[in-house]
């Protein structure tokens, strides 16, 4: 029932406070900054829930759910509504109410006209965003994964930046024909599941191992691949990305690169291993390839742009390159490493775009040769670039830090040179983090700004956000308990992956 | 034939009378409102007749006409859609009483050629509906004289109407030739023991039913057509016409495919017509049309001309499913049908709402702002290029979900891979209008800019200003469309257990 | 008892805490007190603690605080914990102590920067860092202090970020330790990952146990380890950016760049000395670096004519001097070293800041000239400074702390007696630079009235007051001059050399956790007299040659001065033996040029290929759309025809 | 007297189709085009008779009825066109028509 709310809070707030914004635009802010506060709750008790759950032992240790909801949708195609919670969902659920906050709190005075159907959106993408972390039923998973690109694509095309257009349609078609192969092979999977067992349906955990054969697994799988993949993005599929994030307002940004690339990685971890394990033990050495290249590449084309949103947008390339690698090498350090980078990440990676944001609304530009020197100007902004300049580089003390660490420890033992090349991206990472502070903040100032500082609303959003990174870079266990029950039951069912 | 027999017929003989009936009242009162409410009545009448033959199927009128659940159902879909073009078409002619009859005369002339070919079981009946159906459409495609466009597309579409009709009777007499059967669900059975010939003649047959359905390589027409015909009867042609020939094919040459282990692997323990290499055939043109409908459309800037290129992809979605063959496949056609049909329908009544004779709104700029115009009317076109595109909340998307499990049981992987591949071309100029609309919206209608949601009628729709009573009923009827799309994009259950009974009654 | 110790590194972070938070609206009194005070209190608490570990001393000679877990996975559980035993013991006193002084010297040297409190927050950072990596119990840990201490060398390097130049510096500084971080951090991983562990005492018994000595994994994990400790110190062959890293203020060169951050690999390497015996060759491979490094750092710093820089590379040879003592086993003396390294550098240092700011930022010693004169007392001390540099009595620092480093590289075998030769050798270039640089600056009259300041802000007061009398810029900046002086001066005391009947306080103290050294036996004490009386001529010849060359070079005309300057080999020597070249043309250049010509993703070109693709079919597709109905019908029958062909065929 | 084979009836009709189908193709006034799609239609018609002939049935006879009205109307309906269209264009080439 909870499960339920965290889908329809967003959709109903989002859609009143539409609905009002004739009246007022500050009904959608606040509605739509209530329904995440709202989740937040919601989240925050279900993981009090989780942690009783974990220290009493109470969750039953047949299901791997914390909770489930299942009511009948399709009957006739053996689809239904169901829902299931787990510690992976739970972790990427609070990121996702938190980040939610965030960025109706970054936008909340940049965005003038159509605010109402802005905020609307942003619930919509909200909602799909929590209803993708959920699904339990492959076609409902479809539908949210479909439904989160439509409100995403609105974002931007209507409040993007000068090339909007052309970096929606970009975003649109990308992400779609990923989503149109993994349904082709969702249904495949079905198929052959009712072909063996005589019974068509969608239920994750009905159509969870699967007997199928090599080729047709090979197949499957690589349909739900692509499309995670590109949503990652993965190297060879990532040129959507800097496109998007570069022409989002700030909101969307931070939305895309907190949440939606999220979507994909918690898409390999919950369908693509599990459903396929031996396809995705066979195609470990490429994804891994595909990983390092992206980390090195994604580090490369960072230090070379100008427009500061681009860099960092190839700077995530890079950094979900982490967490690619530590999916597909299939040993626990690297599986939790994953997913602690997926959600430090979403903090940092958001906090830097809201950064951005901040500048950009300031002196309208993101063309890092026309800043320079911003320290004097706005220090606040430095002092928070820089710190969030280190979580690029991956710092001690941040948990950006024990991510990539879990990772890349989990990584030695499979492949010493996949380590090796992705700590070459680590000294990459740290060129073009100090190029940035270095062109934006440092140096003589190179243009005239007289600009503010961080407003009040920003510093607090930004000490948030960063105050997390610190606490979770010291205190990263309780996210990694959470998920460690999910790590393990990925793992097992992966033939000689386990080798933890 | 007994008594009950003739409750299949009522609804044919009604519409005939109906359709006498506008013309003679048309004869007395030159006015649009008596022709549109005298046609709204027979269509309805005839719905409701439908409905009490419903419970006596399966019926058959000598050899010429049987009706089983499906053909119903391809009869209220075909009456359906008339009524609503019929009402878009009353806000689209206002100010042309003196000509309303005739042309009110001629659309149900043509819904009863469109009922007969859905209802034939014999070549006749088949051929008489078809011309019945053509013949009338001629007629309107030109309805506009003044418009040379209208003339020329008429023109064009009489000769290839005629060339095909030529091709299909050619067929049907080598078939009696070689068959000596007149019946249409022999077709199923033909096979290499009829001889060469028999072949042959199905293979004209189909260039028939390909031009009616507008796939590659009978497509050409498509575009000039649609755009030079009236917007309402634009949208007839793309679903009345498409959509009885789609049941025609379903009944005649579905059973051929039942159990059809697809393209993949032509089993000699498939029916013979498949030995025949038609499965090829099909696939062939199923996989060209996507392919070139969707391409055909990327640089397209004329939305009529869009939506043309876009209706012809979609047919070759609904030969994928028909390829598939088996209950299942028949659901998914059914389904993808009346999906087509509500989206078309709603995307051309509002584009009809948007025209007048004068002028179509069919160029790319008019649509330039219109969500900051007129925020519902850009809402519900929203909604219905969504569902073309086959997003979720939408009927599309579970249309295009059902077809490909049709196809994935069937084993069509390639082609399954290929509507992936082209529902993301799709994409790409669906977006183009919808970006267009919400270009440059002012900021006044800030909060009420429009979205694929659940949107009840209010006046707010009234595109056009001035008149009366025609525009607000087209205005709820493409409410009730938009309500129709999302309705069953969200909770296709019970409607798919509808179609269910409709497609199991007495097949 | 000694459960309170976090508060040690927590002092100076919650300086760094307060002066990051409300830094811009602290007057700069309360910043002084706060900057310099957290260090202070910090090194009061040091101090305690010692004399407590020292007077009862824990069990094991050990105590460690476990503050939480921090990661806690099956085989991966690194914690938050400190250690204390008498490697940290001396660590911390050593970073607190020195620490102090310069924070205290600091106050008065940066009044009139901008960024006072941005300076000293950076500061205390560092310090707070710094003693998290020496208390360190787990390697995760030391990682965290590592890396900490980095970046505060490069905000710190970089503090006057208005010139770019000082930004590429800081850049360069934080990318060059950072390769060698990479390093540092993959040995973590192979331990992690094969003995499942990074708490240094349990590393110590089970590699011991698991390896073999010169075993692979042992040889491969000394290697990395030995590459995360090269970039830190600056030694061969990741030393080059330890010189342009003296584009910060002298207090940070001091404190950073000469007395504690540097000397961190020195740290690495002793507190992992266990994986180091196992690998015997690595070891020699020390060795090898800090004697090649000695000399090369040496001769480039003979001919340099920045004042700061030829005080790098001075540092740089002396951090070789600390790696030829681990490399020959002379553990503790290699951290005696570091200790007294830390006094007499960090004076020079601070001495050298007098005299730039007396002489409004000049940095060219050639500018430079009669500062003797001018301020005696900065004279005096530096002169002192020298003196111990050089191992010169009456200074003992450096004096007992290289002396027992060569003595031990005698008596290690074989290579020991080259590797003694390259320390002598050593010895003397170190008081030929040491002591041009005082003929230079402090001898004659003043060459160049000094020069309207550039760089930073206006001549500042504090230059002014310094140009007069170094005691006259204040107790402030005087006082840490004079108590490192004296440190200099008795340092030694801490382990005297027992054949001048002193006693190895200190050695002895760390031999609780290092040990003994490669050769237990004391030689005689002939041979020791012997070899410090070599060593001692050596240092000695070399203040009469530093002599000659400063008089010949001052008595040149300019021209022939230039030409000098310009030699091959001198330029050679100037440009570090033109490591910055190499690095530059291989790394640097190739990097740039492949980020310049993909700036625009040659992976989206595929992809708009493809976009490309569709337009070009459409465009060709819509051809076939020309409006002719005769068109249309010939393709109609075209694919009647197809069909009708298709059915016959097949 | 003998009775000429279907076959070659068959055949007849066969080349008057595509008779009428290359006039369509090749013809340009819409005049002729329209009479060949005439053509096209008699002789399918003949065919039907052919084949009623060959099974001794009037279907195909019945067929050629319907089939000769449908062509009436056709016709009718066609040449209307072609006088709108002449009246506007002064032609009635068929290349002279836009669209596309």
């Amino acid at each position: 029932m909870m499960l339920a709310l965290l889908v329809a809070v967003p959709l109903v707030f989002g859609l009143a406070g539409w609905a009002l914004s004739r009246r007022s635009t500050d009904w959608s802010r606040w509605l739509t900054l209530a329904a995440n506060a709202v989740n937040l709750v919601i989240v925050a008790v279900l993981w009090a829930g989780a942690e009783g759950a974990f220290t009493m032992g109470t969750q039953p240790p047949s299901s791997p759910w914390l909770a489930q909801v299942r009511w009948p949708w399709i009957p006739g195609l053996g689809i239904s509504f169901s829902l299931g919670l787990d510690g992976l969902s739970l972790a990427l659920l609070a990121l996702t109410a938190f980040l939610g906050i965030a960025s109706v709190l970054a936008s909340w005075k940049s965005i003038k006209e159509k605010a109402g159907f802005f905020h609307f959106n942003l619930a919509l993408v909200l909602a799909g965003v929590n209803g993708v972390f959920l699904a339990t039923d492959l076609f409902l998973f479809a539908f949210f994964w479909e439904l989160m690109l439509i409100p995403m694509y609105f974002l931007i095309d209507l409040w993007g930046h000068e090339n909007r257009h052309r970096a929606a349609v970009k975003f649109f078609l990308f992400t779609q024909v990923g989503g149109l192969l993994m349904l082709v092979s969702i249904i495949g999977l079905a198929v052959v599941h009712s072909m063996a067992s005589g019974s068509l349906t969608f239920e994750y955990n009905e159509l969870i191992g699967t007997a199928m054969s090599p080729v047709v697994g090979m197949m499957l799988m690589l349909g739900f691949f692509v499309a995670f993949a590109v949503k990652l993005p993965a190297f060879p599929l990532h040129t959507w990305l800097p496109d998007a994030h570069t022409e989002a307002p700030t909101a969307g940004s931070v939305i895309l690169a907190g949440l939606l690339l999220k979507t994909g990685g918690y898409g390999l971890i919950r369908f693509a291993l599990p459903l396929f394990p031996a396809a995705s033990h066979s195609i470990a050495p490429v994804a891994i390839a595909m990983a390092v290249a992206g980390i090195i590449y994604g580090g490369l084309m960072a230090f070379s742009q100008s427009d500061m949103k681009r860099l960092v947008a190839y700077s995530s390339v890079s950094h979900l390159g982490f967490v690619l690698l530590g999916i597909y090498v299939f040993t626990s350090q690297a599986l939790s490493g994953a997913v602690l980078q997926m959600v430090s990440h979403g903090i940092s990676t958001g906090a830097l775009f809201i950064l951005v944001g901040a500048l950009q609304d300031r002196i309208h530009t993101r063309d890092m040769n026309r800043m320079g020197g911003l320290w004097k100007q706005v220090p606040r902004m430095g002092a928070a670039g820089l710190v969030l300049a280190m979580a690029l580089v991956g710092l001690p003390g941040l948990v950006n830090f024990v991510a990539e660490f879990l990772v890349l420890v989990g990584t030695w033992k499979v492949s010493m040179a996949a380590t090796v090349l992705a700590g070459v991206g680590l000294v990459i990472a740290t060129v073009y983090a100090l190029r940035m502070i270095q062109m934006a903040f440092h140096g003589g100032p190179r243009e005239k700004w007289d600009i503010p500082d961080l407003s009040v609303m920003e510093t607090c959003v930004l000490f948030v956000m960063i105050g997390l990174l610190v606490g979770l870079g010291l205190f990263p266990q309780p996210l990694l308990q959470i998920v460690d029950k999910v790590v393990a039951g990925v793992l097992a069912v992966i033939p000689s992956g386990g080798g933890a | 034939m007994s008594a009950t027999d003739l409750l299949g017929l009522f609804p044919l003989i009604i519409l005939a009378g109906a359709s006498i009936l506008v013309l003679m009242a048309a004869a007395f009162i030159r006015r649009l409102v008596v022709s549109f409410v005298v046609t709204l009545v027979g269509l309805v009448a005839a719905l409701a007749f439908v409905g009490i033959a419903w419970h006596h199927l399966p019926l058959k009128v000598g050899a010429l006409l049987s009706f089983d659940g499906f053909v119903l159902f391809g009869f209220v879909l075909i009456l359906a859609a008339t009524v609503f073009v019929a009402i878009s078409s009353w806000a689209y002619l206002r100010g042309r009483d003196d000509e309303g009859g005739d042309y009110y005369f001629l659309l149900i002339l043509s819904s009863l050629g469109a009922c007969i070919l859905a209802a034939s079981a014999a070549f006749a009946s088949f051929f008489l509906g078809l011309e019945l159906l053509s013949v009338s459409l001629y007629a309107l495609i030109g309805w506009r004289r003044e418009r040379a466009a209208g003339t020329e597309a008429a023109i064009k579409y009489l000769i290839l109407a005629g060339a095909t009709s030529a091709f299909v009777l050619f067929g049907m007499a080598l078939i009696y030739e070689a068959t000596g059967s007149m019946d249409l669900f022999r077709l199923a059975r033909i096979s290499s023991a009829d001889g060469l010939i028999a072949p042959v003649g199905l293979a004209m047959i189909l260039v028939g039913i390909g031009f009616k359905l507008a796939v590659v390589p009978f497509h050409l027409w498509t575009p000039d057509v649609y755009d030079g015909a009236p917007a309402p009867v634009t949208a007839y042609i793309a679903t009345v016409s498409k959509g009885a020939m789609v049941v025609v094919l379903a009944r005649a040459l579905g059973p051929a495919f039942v159990g059809n282990g697809g393209v993949s692997h032509v089993s000699t323990a498939a029916p013979p017509l498949v030995a025949a290499g038609f499965p090829w055939v099909f696939a062939l043109i199923a996989g060209l049309s996507m392919f070139a409908g969707n391409l055909l459309a990327l640089r397209e800037k004329n939305v009529k001309r869009i939506l043309a290129y876009s209706s012809i992809a979609h047919l070759g979605y609904i030969l994928v499913a028909f390829l598939a063959g088996g209950p299942q496949a028949l659901r998914a056609i059914a389904f993808y049908l009346v999906a087509y049909f509500t989206m078309t329908l709603g995307a051309f009544a509002v584009i009809s709402a948007l025209s007048s004779p004068e002028k179509d709104a069919d160029d790319l700029e008019d649509y330039t702002g219109l969500a900051g115009r007129s925020p519902w009317t850009a809402a519900m076109l929203t909604t219905m290029l969504l569902s073309l595109a086959g997003l979720p909340l939408t009927a599309g998307f579970v249309g295009k979900f059902l077809i490909l499990s049709a196809g994935a049981g069937a084993e069509l992987w390639t082609l399954a891979v290929i509507i992936a591949i082209n529902g993301t071309i799709s994409i790409f100029y669906y977006l183009k209008i919808v970006s267009v609309m919400f270009r440059g919206a002012e900021a006044a209608h800030a909060g009420s800019t429009g979205h694929p949601l659940p949107a009840e009628p209010a006046p707010a729709g009234v595109p056009m200003s001035g008149a009366v009573g025609a525009p607000l009923l087209a205005a709820i009827a493409i409410a009730v469309l938009a309500l129709a799309v999302v309705a069953l994009g969200v909770y296709p259950a019970p409607f798919l257990s509808i179609i269910g009974s409709f497609t199991a009654a007495g097949g | 008892m000694l459960s309170w110790i976090w508060c040690i590194p927590a002092l100076p972070f919650a300086g760094f805490l307060v002066l990051a938070v409300f830094g811009g609206r602290l007057s700069r009194t309360l910043t002084a007190v706060i900057g310099a005070g957290s260090v202070g209190l910090s090194f009061l608490a040091a101090a305690a603690a010692s004399a407590l570990f020292v007077s009862y001393p824990p069990a094991g000679s050990s105590f460690t605080l476990l503050l939480w877990q921090w990661v806690n996975m099956s085989g991966f559980s690194p914690a938050i914990s400190f250690t204390l035993d008498s490697l940290s013991v001396v660590m911390i006193l050593v970073v607190t102590g020195v620490g102090f002084l310069i924070h205290l010297y600091s106050t008065r040297f940066m009044l009139d920067e901008e960024g006072y409190s941005r300076f000293f927050a950076y500061m205390n950072l560092f310090v707070g860092s710094m003693l998290i990596l020496v208390m360190a119990e787990n390697l995760l840990l030391l990682y965290l202090g590592w890396e900490g201490v980095g970046l505060c060398s490069y905000l710190l390097i970089g503090f006057w970020y208005t010139d770019p130049e000082n930004g590429r510096s800081a850049r360069k500084a934080f990318i060059v330790t950072r390769i060698g971080d990479v390093s540092l951090s993959v040995a973590l991983f192979i331990i992690a990952t094969t003995l499942g562990t990074l708490d240094v005492r349990e590393i110590a018994q089970k590699a011991t146990a698991m390896w073999p000595v010169g075993s692979t994994l042992a040889v491969a994990t000394a290697a990395l380890l030995l590459g995360g400790a090269v970039g830190k110190s600056a030694q061969l062959p990741l030393q080059t950016w330890l010189p342009d890293a003296m584009a910060g203020p002298s207090p940070v060169s001091a404190l950073i760049h000469a007395a504690t951050m540097v000397t961190a690999g020195v740290y690495l390497i002793a507190r992992t000395h266990v994986l180091f015996q196992l690998a015997p060759a690595v070891l020699l491979a020390v060795a090898i670096i800090g004697a090649a490094g000695i000399l090369i750092a040496g001769l480039s710093a003979t001919t340099q004519r920045n004042i700061k820089r030829i005080l790098a590379y001075s540092t740089m040879s002396q951090l070789g001097y600390m790696f030829l003592a681990l490399g020959v086993g002379a553990w503790s003396g290699a951290i005696f070293h570091l200790v007294t390294h830390a006094f007499f550098k960090s004076l020079l240092f601070l001495g050298a800041g007098v005299v730039i700011l007396a002489m409004n930022h000049e940095h060219d010693v050639f500018a430079m000239g009669g500062m003797a004169r001018k301020s005696p007392f900065t004279f005096w001390t530096f002169l002192i400074g020298a003196f111990a540099l050089a191992a010169i009595p009456p200074t003992t620092a450096g004096l007992s702390s290289k002396d027992q480093i060569l003595s031990q590289a005698w008596q290690s075998g074989s290579a020991g007696k080259v590797f003694w030769a390259l320390g002598i050798a050593g010895a003397f270039v170190t008081s030929v630079y040491i002591f041009r640089l005082v003929f230079i600056v402090f001898g004659g009259k003043p060459r160049a009235a000094a020069p309207a300041g550039h760089g930073h802000g206006a001549p500042s007061g504090a230059g002014v007051a310094a140009g007069k009398d170094g005691m006259q810029a204040g107790a402030v900046m005087g006082l840490p001059l004079f108590l490192l002086a004296v440190l200099c001066l008795v340092g030694g005391f801490l382990s005297f050399p027992q054949f001048l009947g002193g006693k190895p306080i200190l050695v002895g103290f760390l031999q609780t956790t290092l040990p003994q050294g490669s050769v237990a036996v004391e030689s005689s004490v002939q041979t020791e007299w012997m070899l410090s009386i070599v060593a001692e001529a050596a240092s000695l010849l070399g203040i009469p040659v530093a002599w000659l060359i400063v008089r010949r070079r001052l008595r040149m005309p300019a021209t022939a001065a230039a030409s000098v300057d310009n030699a091959a080999h001198v330029r050679f020597l100037q440009s570090g033996w033109g490591f910055d070249w190499l690095y530059d043309r291989v790394l640097v250049k190739p990097f740039m040029l492949l980020a310049k010509v993909n700036a625009r993703d040659v992976v989206d070109r595929f992809f708009d290929g493809v976009g490309g693709l569709n337009m070009l079919l459409s465009r060709g597709l819509r051809w076939t759309q020309n409006g002719r109905v005769r068109w249309y019908a010939a393709g109609a029958a075209a694919g009647a025809v197809l069909i009708v062909a298709a059915v016959v065929l097949l | 007297m003998a009775s000429v084979s279907p076959e070659y009836a068959l055949l007849l009709a066969g080349v008057l189709f595509c008779l009428g189908l290359v006039g369509v193709i090749v013809r340009r006034n819409l005049l002729f085009i329209l009479l060949c799609v005439e053509i096209m239609l008699n002789s399918a018609g003949l065919a039907f008779v052919v084949a009623g002939a060959r099974w001794g049935q009037p279907d195909g006879q019945v067929m050629f009825i319907f089939l000769l009205t449908m062509a009436a109307a056709e016709v009718a309906v066609g040449l209307a066109l072609l006088i709108l269209h002449f009246n506007r264009r002064k032609t009635l080439n068929a290349d002279m028509m836009g669209g596309g």
